[in-house]
């Protein structure tokens, strides 16, 4: 499956790009579309770990079924306020 | 990246969460919060620090996934009215560049008495730092910045 | 009576306390405990709130024992300096009679970090209401008014 | 001894008047201040257990020997705030 990515902060400088598309094979859960990044922007891979995965605007577990048609957004380490 | 969004108010509940790409105005939080029945109101706001340490800061820079971070605060802002019995909570977090003694975040709440806000502030700001989608890149006065990812 | 005492600070100590017997103006407090090496700002305020369940209040009418409480809530303040790690605290109490919806008292205080002074607001709230030489008469909507002696 | 005491708030409705010169009988202690008052304004009494006394502006405990010279007030319930 496609899914493109949002891209925020730290992770949008790495990748130099605001949104990414990734080839995810099934099943595509959040830690499949987080692989998939790390495969295709290779220097995602040290920030990877820290970041989250946020469908339709809300952080998901590792194994959430992402299906097609969701906003995808990755989220690095948060620092508001 | 400074995107901005008006204030939002959720239906009867009386909670107001904006971002902004401008100076914090405490005026319309003030006006959204009090209310003769209230007896407490309780403030707390976030200011970009000179110097942490020997390291001299220059200025800090916000940037928000917008829509994401709105839900966000409207959510922690609903769930704290709830578990602290307040009246009112607004929170405006500023994005986009914030000068040294500039406010980065203003959040106000108040109730009848004194122990929810002051319960619900240090709460709220917990939640926000730990998921709110917002992230500060921090410019330092020699000229090199990064994004500031707390452990 | 209305006394009324001039802002005192101390020495080296940056804190500011005073009686007054006008409205509280929030801006000399927060001109204050502004700092540029501070990032953080906790404010309490209370206020005078109308109804108390089913009970309407017309107003509250405050008094002091102007000396003792200025020294208490000195003290206060420089304990609360030294236990929260702040940068600076201000304290402003009103005295005579506060209207609804006005300030009786508030409190203002920095720090580098946020968990300080959002720690010393609840805890000076909580020795003011304990120690501090202030009584508060109610007046009610019905005319009639009594010393408030909590429990 | 004759002691001075200041009357606050409650304490200074109940008894009309700002201050009260009371003869205290050695030991002079706050507790037998307290007592004064009470015998001298019998209409304090019930507001008398609710008090603490202070001397040269601090609280002071019962058995605090009080010197001639200090300043006394009655301090009825506080409710600042």
């Amino acid at each position: 499956m496609n899914c493109q990515v949002l891209l925020f902060a730290a992770a949008r400088d790495l990748a130099n790009s605001e949104r990414i598309d990734v080839e995810v094979p099934p099943p595509v859960t959040a830690a499949a579309v987080l692989d998939g990044l790390g495969r295709q922007v290779p220097r995602l891979l040290p920030l990877l770990p820290a970041c989250r995965l946020a469908v339709d605007q809300a952080f998901v577990p590792a194994d959430f079924p992402v299906s097609a048609g969701s906003e995808l957004a990755l989220i690095p380490p948060v620092s508001g306020g | 990246m400074t995107p901005e969004s008006n204030p939002i108010l959720i239906g009867s509940q009386r909670v107001r969460v904006e971002l902004i790409d401008r100076p914090i105005d405490r005026r319309p939080l003030s006006d959204f919060i009090r209310d003769p029945d209230t007896g407490a109101q309780a403030w707390f706001e976030g200011v970009t620090r000179r110097m942490t340490g020997s390291q001299q800061t220059d200025r800090l820079e916000y940037e928000a996934f917008t829509p994401m971070a709105t839900r966000q605060l409207q959510e922690l802002a609903a769930q704290a009215m709830d578990a602290f019995s307040l009246t009112a909570v607004a929170i405006t977090h500023r994005l986009g560049v914030v000068p040294i003694g500039e406010a980065s975040i203003l959040i106000g709440c108040s109730a009848a008495h004194r122990k929810g806000p002051l319960a619900a502030l240090p709460w709220l700001m917990d939640q926000i730092k730990a998921d709110v989608a917002i992230w500060k890149r921090e410019h330092f006065a020699g000229g090199q910045s990064q994004w500031v990812h707390p452990q």
